[in-house]
């Protein structure tokens, strides 16, 4: 049973479809990715699968349950963790109050999980009572992702996480990424870095217009030279 | 209840609509286009009210004016005295959006609406200024012909300013201003210009109100029938649309006055107070329309390409 | 038939005053259909809500002309709403107008084709009899409180003239503003200490006012007008506090036949008369025009305007509000009548504007006692 | 000087009443980013019901205070889930219209159902305490109390509770607090209930200051926008303080300008704070 | 081209930029890259006039720039894109771009009720160079979408479109990349060259991508923590020891991003 599967998924906005037929699927403990061009329906399948956008067909599992269409406010409970690829902190909220409505749906202390993100994100601790909207570029991705990890998640869904990132640091987070991995949390991403994400990966898809393109072991789409022409930048 | 009746009324009744239709452009200039949360309307309202009174009434003691000019220099005179007024309280304003934009305005309104009533050596104070002429001895017929050929203008005027390149900055100002000011535009200036155009509608109104109904005293430019009714039609009618806005005066309009009859139809000892319900019903009709049909009854469109028909 | 158009405000700041209004409309119709009705026939009332605001009154007024097709309006009660509605409608369709509580001189030389009447004085009388009063009631100095309105500002400088001219001395004018939650500031303003407040306005806020004025202890002594008399007020603060105040009202002499026909009519038909002005002006409009009408042998709007002073023939015989039976044979068999209403003589002049008598009211023991009726020395 | 302090007083009173109404319209505006132009109103339905309460069971006002909290705190969740959950997802200015509408329906509901004309929960006056040359009104100790100690549990429950911090983060990022698994719909009714019940709480002290009529709320609406500007949108300290200074400015007022343009200082205030400084008179963090 | 000198400004306690100078050559493509929280954004906004100095002056062509409002700025030939996309969401993709042109008739609205034919006439030249554009670009398909539907990445490009729809003499491109798929970010950067080598734009670009950067730019300027550090070409940085600490990383994986193509 895989943690997370999308089935034959039709979705998008206002009744026009921007996903046709697409299938996805994530094994716990397994680093996927998600790659293509621009507006070719990443962002929308993983708003689709957290219940953002309607389905208009097709199922999303969890787990095996169905969860197609369920409100996105109760994925959260269900441990899956979504961080969007815009506007993904409480600019006016301090970083230590960005954390903590992380784990609203949770009960008990924050003290504990929270230290585990500090652990993760060291630079996290040093900043916690700074304001999250003036923060650099990477410090913001670094509560976005910190936040999600507050409610200690099976699934970790990331929109883009290095974009706008420096080089050093786009390194440190596929660092963390497999680190948080480790501690057998799924993730799910969408990247444009391709290649370095496509190399951290266990699996990954290639979307365009909508559509499955390919769908392999991240090597195997790494050295695919179809891919590296039309997805990759040669 | 006779034919001739009936159209006498319905030429009354018209005249209100093109009225406050011409008001609705104004707005529909300033909110729908530009996205200036103006909520002083009545403040333009009273201005241009007021200066087409002080210059055609004839001389009266105690106050300034009864100049006892035409009717033409009076509408004239409404919308350049508006421009000074406008401009000042986009200056004032210049830096505000929103929500903090319609507070200031409506504040800005109630000063002015206080200035005429406590004012008197210029406004004649609480006893208005009576004896406000139709033109040419026009009845309320001849007169609802010149109110329209005002709304056509108008709305000719206003739809072509919402086509133009200008719009086009207007509608880019109110999506995103600093992309606007990155495309070279200067944004304070096209705010204002909006600003001062559409207040100069809501004077040309107040102008035409005040010939319409021959007598202003500060009691008709208090919020509700000065302001919000004005957001209500347009709102309801669909705002950004000009069709949009003048279909919504007629309908809230109508809504406004037809609710006595429907109140009429309801037992008194049922509702308390038929009056009372009336509003009620008023209230409830809108609810119902911004529930149903958020963006108006007409919504926006946006503007033709060059070169594409519509 | 005969439609009257009654063209009141039922909801907006004045509806108390037009629901009571609206009482002393229909019980002059009931009256009149009781006698026989008008040319034969029962008279009719519509009526319409003006909001309180022009916007609407005029709006209302012109539905009552053209779709109802009423031939006169009796209304409306604000001059802020009767001056619109005179000239956008009743002098444009040439439809008689008969306001029962607009005060504003402004109504005087109004250009209203003569359409324009009322049966409750200017403003201005009511000044100088406000000023007799302070005089009777042994007051040298009092202080001013007005709504800042044209009924508020009319009475307030009307009195001053007077009372100043008279050798008293006024220690303190504010105007204020409806709808506010404090006047303790403005109270404290234009009270010295010692001298009576004069309250001139509604008992809206004017309630507010008399409650700040005496639990601040600004004010121990009280002087009102006709807008202030209303029952409430004193059920509401306590009479102990209110014994003494006094006021006026324009009114008719209360020993006169129509007053007490008037009086004991209304208490058959609705209860207590409430002691508020404005019912027995509309009901003496009311009466006016169906006597015109009979006058006139037509229900058409002109010859009804044009009938109106001519139901008041010095000559012609004394009628009352209770005789209108009597009053429609004499004027069917060409007499002359002079109809004395409730009000008082509602004799029309030139302006169609008509000299009033004033009440000098009093508090006691928590009822409005009329002290005397008396017509203002000008 | 005695007189200045005197009309301070009274300025602080009627601030703590503004007070009140500002911070409920204050949270509402920061969670759903509208000015809501019901606020005055709920504020009187609010007195009226505390008016039946007292009527009918003849209770004291203050017992009747909390019924009256609770109704209207419901009534407010109600006309939320039943109008303005179907438009909060277009703009914000059609909740503000939408607001104005429900104003008229419940103004026009307690005419309906209560009458137009004034009344009062306990006839009569209050003779004031003195204090040397100061008076003080009783009513006025029990509300400025009751003022005070609403204040300070809206303050617990914002700086303590999840609810408090859900608030904000809804006024922060709504998208995102959905996305973080806050439910959006129970912190917004919430928001309703307390600003209906502050309002509530707001309205029946302006009933016991001065009397119940269907307006009395719709006329106070400009000074509680004026103190929740002043005090910065959104920032329920700031309100409070924004009522403060309104309350006391307008009775000033009295001492260097005529009456009549009283009502005009409030907003004259307010326009200069919003030109001046349109972050309110304290800064926030914001 | 543009001169910065001495350039300040600080947020607070924070120093955001400290007194930084440097010269954009005319006719190059200048490279501004630095770790996240550098200032490079806020010196762009000061350049473009959206952000006030501290302290410091700016020049174009010898001329002080300082303090001038952003639309201004434009008339003089410098234009920006943002690195947070900002379109006119509720406008379609070519209104977006037809709104930039300077100078149009149109937009004075008592001409635009007097001469609207000539205005007309005018706004379908406007029509034309804005489809050349959103072809160029390939995202013509999208031309009456309304921009807020846009995906992440389509926005960026529209942000760079409207750029092209005027005669710059200096752009300032921040981060033009992020978020473009790197097939199509090629062709970005021969746009770019494109416009660099035939129509005498000057560039100063703010981009992590280091293909890009190395592929454009000449120099590149390297700021950490406010401060300039070094100033150079691609390939004598990245032996720069103080560079690969602050920003590039030590790590082979900076490398996987494809620098070998
Ligand atoms: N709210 C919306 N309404 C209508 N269309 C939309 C909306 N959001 C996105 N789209 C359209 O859906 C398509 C897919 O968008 P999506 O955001 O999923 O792309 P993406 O693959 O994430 O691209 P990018 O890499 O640029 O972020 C695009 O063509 C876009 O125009
Ligand atoms: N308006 C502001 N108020 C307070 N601090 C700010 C503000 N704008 C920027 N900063 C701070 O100034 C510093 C520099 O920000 P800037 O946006 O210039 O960085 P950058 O070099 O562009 O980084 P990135 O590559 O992540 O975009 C950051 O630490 C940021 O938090
Ligand atoms: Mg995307
Ligand atoms: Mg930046």
């Amino acid at each position: 049973m895989s943690l997370l599967s999308a089935e034959a998924l039709y979705a998008g906005y206002g009744g026009v479809d921007i996903l046709r037929d697409l299938h996805l699927r994530v094994e716990a403990d397994e680093i996927v990715v998600i790659i293509g061009p621009n507006g070719a329906g990443k962002s929308t399948a993983m708003k689709a699968m957290f219940g953002l956008v309607p389905i208009r067909s097709g199922q999303v599992r969890y787990r095996g349950e169905a969860i197609t269409n369920r409100p996105a406010e109760r994925m959260v409970s269900r441990g899956i963790a979504y961080v969007p690829q815009e506007a993904n902190v409480f600019p006016s909220l301090s970083v230590v109050e960005n954390l903590e409505l992380g784990a609203y749906v949770l009960r008990g202390p924050n003290g504990p999980r929270m230290e585990r993100v500090f652990e993760i994100f060291p630079r996290l601790k040093e900043r916690r009572h700074q304001q999250a909207g003036v923060m650099s570029g990477g410090e913001r991705q670094m509560v976005a992702m910190g936040r999600a990890l507050m409610v200690e998640p099976t699934l970790l869904m990331l929109d883009e996480p290095t974009a706008g990132l420096s080089p050093r640091l786009i390194d440190e987070t596929f660092e963390r990424i497999r680190g948080i991995n480790q501690l057998g949390i799924g993730v799910l991403m969408v990247e444009q870095n391709a290649r370095q994400a496509l190399a951290a990966a266990d699996r990954g898809y290639v979307l365009a217009t909508g559509e499955n393109r390919y769908e392999d072991t991240g090597p195997a789409l790494l050295a695919n030279p179809e891919v590296a022409e039309m997805f990759l930048g040669g | 209840m006779d034919i001739a009746g009936l159209s006498a009324y319905a030429v009354f009744f018209l005249s209100l609509v093109g009225i406050y239709a011409i008001m609705a452009l104004g707005l529909n200039m300033q909110w729908g286009m530009t996205g200036q949360f103006n909520i002083g309307i009545a403040g333009f309202f009273a201005v241009g009210a007021y200066t087409t009174a002080i210059l055609t009434t004839a001389p009266a003691e105690g106050r300034v004016g009864g100049f006892d000019l035409p009717f033409g220099v009076g509408l004239v005179g409404s919308v350049i005295a508006c421009i000074p007024v406008a401009w000042l309280v986009a200056r004032i304003t210049a830096r505000l959006r929103t929500d903090y934009l319609a507070i200031a305005t409506i504040g800005i309104a109630e000063i002015i609406r206080l200035f005429f009533v406590n004012e008197s050596w210029l406004s004649n104070g609480t006893r208005g200024i009576p004896g406000i002429e139709k033109p040419f001895g026009l009845g309320n017929n001849g007169y609802l012909l010149i109110i329209a050929a005002f709304v056509a203008v108008t709305w000719l005027l206003v739809e072509i300013a919402r086509r133009s390149p200008w719009g086009r900055v207007l509608r880019a100002i109110r999506d995103n201003e600093p992309a606007t000011a990155a495309a070279g535009k200067d944004i304070a200036r096209f705010r204002r210009q909006a600003f001062v155009t559409g207040s100069c509608l809501m004077a040309l109104g107040g102008g035409l109100y005040a010939h319409f109904v021959g007598f202003v005293s500060p009691e008709a430019f208090r919020p509700l029938y000065g302001t919000f009714l004005v957001w209500v039609m347009l709102i309801a009618g669909g705002s950004g649309n000009n069709l949009g806005a003048m279909l919504g005066a007629l309908v809230v309009w109508l809504i406004w006055s037809s609710t006595e009859m429907i109140a009429g139809l309801v037992p008194t000892a049922l509702i308390g107070s038929e009056s009372a319900f009336r509003v009620f019903l008023i209230g409830i009709l809108l609810q119902i329309i911004l529930v149903s049909r958020p963006q108006g009854l007409l919504p926006e469109k946006r503007p033709p390409m060059p070169g594409e028909k519509r | 038939e005969l439609k009257v158009g009654a063209l009141l405000p039922l909801t907006g700041d004045l509806q108390a005053y037009g629901e009571s209004s609206r009482n002393g409309i229909n019980l002059a119709a009931e009256e009149i259909n009781a006698a026989g009705g008008v040319l034969g026939e029962p008279m009719t009332i519509e009526i319409a809500d003006t909001q309180t605001e022009p916007q609407s009154g005029v709006d209302a007024a012109q539905r009552l002309v053209s779709v109802q097709g009423v031939s006169a309006i009796v209304g409306a009660l604000s001059s802020g709403v009767t001056i619109p509605v005179a000239s956008s409608v009743s002098a444009v369709e040439g439809v008689p107008q008969i306001s029962g509580a607009s005060t504003s001189p402004v109504m005087t030389d109004l250009d209203d084709n003569d359409f324009l009447f009322r049966t409750t004085p200017s403003d201005a009388f009511q000044g100088t009899a406000l000023a007799e009063v302070a005089a009777d009631e042994g007051m040298d100095s009092v202080a001013i409180m007005y709504i800042n309105n044209d009924y508020g500002e009319g009475l307030a400088d009307a009195f001053t003239d007077s009372f100043e001219a008279a050798g008293g001395e006024v220690v303190g004018t504010s105007a204020y503003e409806p709808g506010l939650a404090s006047y303790r500031g403005e109270l404290s303003q234009v009270s010295d200490g010692e001298s009576p407040l004069l309250l001139i306005g509604y008992p809206e806020n004017g309630q507010t006012i008399l409650r700040q004025a005496l639990e601040g202890g600004h004010f121990r002594n009280f002087l009102f007008t006709d807008g202030m008399k209303s029952p409430q007020i004193v059920e509401n603060l306590g009479a102990q506090y209110l014994n003494g105040s006094a006021g006026t009202v324009p009114q008719a002499r209360d020993d006169t036949d129509a007053a007490q026909h008037f009086t004991e009519a209304y208490e058959a038909s609705f209860g207590e008369l409430p002691p508020v002005p404005y019912i027995d002006t509309a009901y003496d409009a009311v009466y006016t025009i169906a006597l015109a009408a009979v006058a006139a042998d037509s229900t058409d709007p002109v010859a009804i305007r044009d009938h109106l002073r001519a139901v008041n023939d010095p000559d012609g015989e004394p009628v009352g509000p209770g005789d209108f039976a009597e009053a429609a044979e004499l004027l069917g068999n060409g007499q002359a009548v002079n109809y004395e209403g409730a009000s008082g003589s509602v004799n029309y002049d030139d302006n169609g504007d008509v000299a009033g008598t004033f009440a000098h009211w009093e508090i006691e023991d928590g009822e409005y006692v009329t002290v005397r009726v008396f017509e203002p020395s000008m | 000087m005695i007189e200045i302090i005197q009309l301070l007083i009274n300025g602080i009173l009627l601030g703590s009443i503004l007070a009140l109404g500002a911070v409920g319209a204050t949270m509402i505006f920061g969670v759903l980013r509208f000015a809501h132009f019901a606020h005055g109103d709920f504020m009187a339905i609010g007195a009226y019901f505390a008016l039946t309460v007292v009527t009918v069971f003849n209770l004291p006002v203050l017992a009747a205070l909390p019924v009256a909290m609770l109704l209207t705190g419901g009534l407010a969740i109600l006309i939320d889930q039943v109008v303005y959950r179907r438009i909060r997802r277009v703009q914000p200015v059609i909740l503000l219209i939408a607001s104005f509408a429900t104003a008229l329906v419940l103004r026009s509901f307690i005419q309906m159902v209560w009458g137009g004309s004034n009344q009062v929960y306990e006839a009569g006056i209050q003779l004031p305490l003195r204090f040397g040359p100061l008076t003080v009104k009783p009513d006025h100790l029990l509300i400025f109390a009751a003022a005070a100690g609403l204040v300070l549990i809206v303050h617990l429950f914002l700086s303590r509770t999840r609810m408090g911090k859900a608030m904000r983060a809804m006024s922060d990022n709504m998208d995102l607090a959905l996305v973080t698994g806050i439910p959006a719909n129970r912190v917004i009714m919430w928001t309703w209930g307390i600003g209906g019940a502050l309002a509530a709480a707001a309205g029946v002290f302006l009933g016991m200051d001065t009397r119940l009529h269907p307006v009395m709320g719709w006329t106070l609406l400009l000074p509680i926008f004026a103190a929740t500007i002043l005090g910065g949108i959104g920032r329920p300290y700031g309100a409070i303080l924004g009522g403060l200074v309104i309350g006391c400015a307008m009775e000033l007022s009295t001492l260097v300008i005529p009456g009549a343009y009283k009502p005009a200082v409030a907003f004259a205030i307010m326009v200069a704070t919003l030109v001046f400084r349109p972050q309110g008179i304290i800064k926030g963090n914001a | 081209m543009i001169e910065i000198e001495r350039i300040s400004r600080a947020f607070g306690g924070l120093q955001a930029v400290r007194s930084v100078s440097f010269t954009v050559a005319e006719g190059s493509v200048t490279g501004l890259i630095g770790p996240n929280g550098a200032g490079k954004s806020t010196l762009f906004s000061i350049i473009a006039g959206a952000l006030a100095p501290d302290s410091g002056v700016v020049r174009l062509r010898g001329e002080d720039i300082t303090g001038l409002p952003t639309h201004q700025l434009f008339h003089q030939g410098l234009v920006r894109t943002f690195q947070i996309p900002h379109e006119f969401s509720r406008m379609t993709v070519r209104e977006n771009l037809m709104v930039v042109p300077a100078h149009q008739r149109g937009e004075n609205l008592i001409h635009s009720w007097l001469r609207w034919p000539r205005v007309i006439e005018e706004d379908r030249a406007i029509l034309r160079q804005a489809d050349e554009v959103l072809d160029f670009l390939e995202i013509g398909h999208l031309r009456n979408e309304l921009a807020g539907n846009l995906s992440g990445g389509q926005k960026k490009l529209l942000d760079l479109g409207r750029t092209m729809m005027t005669d710059a003499k200096a752009v300032l491109l921040d981060e033009p990349g992020a978020g473009v798929n790197r097939t199509l970010l090629g062709k970005l950067a021969d746009a770019i060259e494109r416009l660099n080598r035939e129509r005498g734009y000057t560039f100063c670009v703010i981009e992590h991508d280091m293909d890009l950067i190395a592929r454009l730019c000449d120099p590149v300027m390297v700021m950490a923590n406010g401060e300039l550090i070094a100033e150079g070409d691609m390939a004598t940085l990245r032996r720069n020891p103080q560079v690969r600490e602050a920003y590039l990383g030590t790590g082979v994986s900076g490398n996987a991003g494809g620098v070998a193509s």
